[in-house]
């Protein structure tokens, strides 16, 4: 079983739960990240998601460990998306199941965001009047070292 | 040799998925520079490399064999 | 389609996503409650849930009410399970949609502190050496006005 | 008349899911303070009122045809 996938397929949400059903757990999150018609007021007609497959998955599986070590007890499972996705259509699925239900958020909120800061992923954006890949949510961060400062690889 | 790979806009300005060049002994630095005059590559100083699919620094020596890849800004989730 | 429900039956977990996917949310969390085997070191064997049916629906729709009205946007769906339930088995599935991700955690996070707050289920524990309904969890809260107060009723 | 629903330990005690008997006129916490009695019921103070599916205080006044519920502590979720 995979924990950590990058999926060309669209991604069955029930199995990504299932990978982390433990008898020791009492509650699971999950986070399922949309394609949105409307971004600022702009209208997606719909997105491509691309990735550095091999990377991708490594860096999934280094989150997981992360969560693990910070959220005693807790098991996680992600699967993302990538290829061309229509409004509403799934791009990635985050599982985390813990003992205790505090903990299941935080650490589902936690995978989110450093998907977003160290996953190689990348999405264009088609919109009626062009497309066009989009960076960092707000095209403000640099790498002047070449690769993510401290700051961004420990939360 | 070696194998750079291109992700999002460098690819697209590149024109190519990967390109077979022999790196080894440059820094990661000296590449990037290189690449970037070449191919007119934009914002580098957003992009983040790896290096046999782990994060590099800037200063890090390529060596023969090494997979490259350059990392424009994420955008997944 | 009704958004807020006591089923009998297993809930399939799909079926209550499914019920708040919309063309503006960029993100949906669920929580999914699991019958632990452990609690504080006791071992449950299984569970009855039992609900005074036509008032936890009201309740649970209450909630959706107050979610919907403090984030803007939000769409929400919950199914209570009662019955006899074993262990990982699902007691109660919450699905919410936000526009925004941080909204989706917080908004769900809300809504199973409210369950556990003003919706008439019980749980009955049986463990190997005997059972007991369990009333709210550190048996410390009392009513002394019959209902619950004002700190109880809004967060 | 009113139907009178107990649930969980309460249920339990009293023996019946429901109960029907005239009560109207009387106030929640004189019919708690009865059936308390008559019943032997643990942990009042802890109980919860549910007069027609909506939380009613311990003063209100029951009226004829009023649905009233026993809540004890709810643990779902």
């Amino acid at each position: 079983m995979k924990l950590y996938e990058i999926s060309k397929e669209p991604i069955n949400i029930q199995d990504v739960i299932d990978k982390v059903v433990q008898r020791e757990a009492g509650a699971i999150t999950t986070f399922i990240g949309t394609v949105r018609e409307l971004t600022y007021g702009k209208k997606t007609l719909f997105l491509i998601y691309d990735a550095y497959e091999a990377m991708a998955v490594k860096k999934l599986e280094q989150i997981g460990r992360e969560i693990e070590e910070r959220w005693a007890g807790s098991q996680v499972a992600i699967t993302h998306r990538v290829g061309r996705l229509d409004i509403t259509d799934v791009a990635v699925v985050i599982a985390v199941s813990t003992p205790h239900r505090a903990d299941a958020y935080e650490a589902n909120r936690y995978a989110i965001e450093r998907i977003k800061e160290i996953v190689p992923i990348w999405k264009k954006e088609h919109w009626e009047d062009g497309e066009e890949w989009v960076g960092n949510q707000l095209e403000t961060k640099a790498y002047p070292s070449g690769k993510p400062e401290e700051g961004d690889l420990s939360e | 040799m070696n194998k750079i790979l291109f992700f999002a806009h460098l690819r697209d300005a590149v024109g190519e998925e990967f390109l077979r060049l022999d790196v080894s002994g440059k820094t990661v630095a000296e590449l990037k520079a290189e690449l970037s005059e070449k191919y007119d590559l934009p914002r580098m100083e957003t992009v983040m490399t790896a290096i046999n699919e782990e994060f590099a620094s800037n200063d890090e020596v390529i060596q023969e064999g090494d997979e490259i890849a350059f990392i424009p800004p994420v955008s997944g989730g």
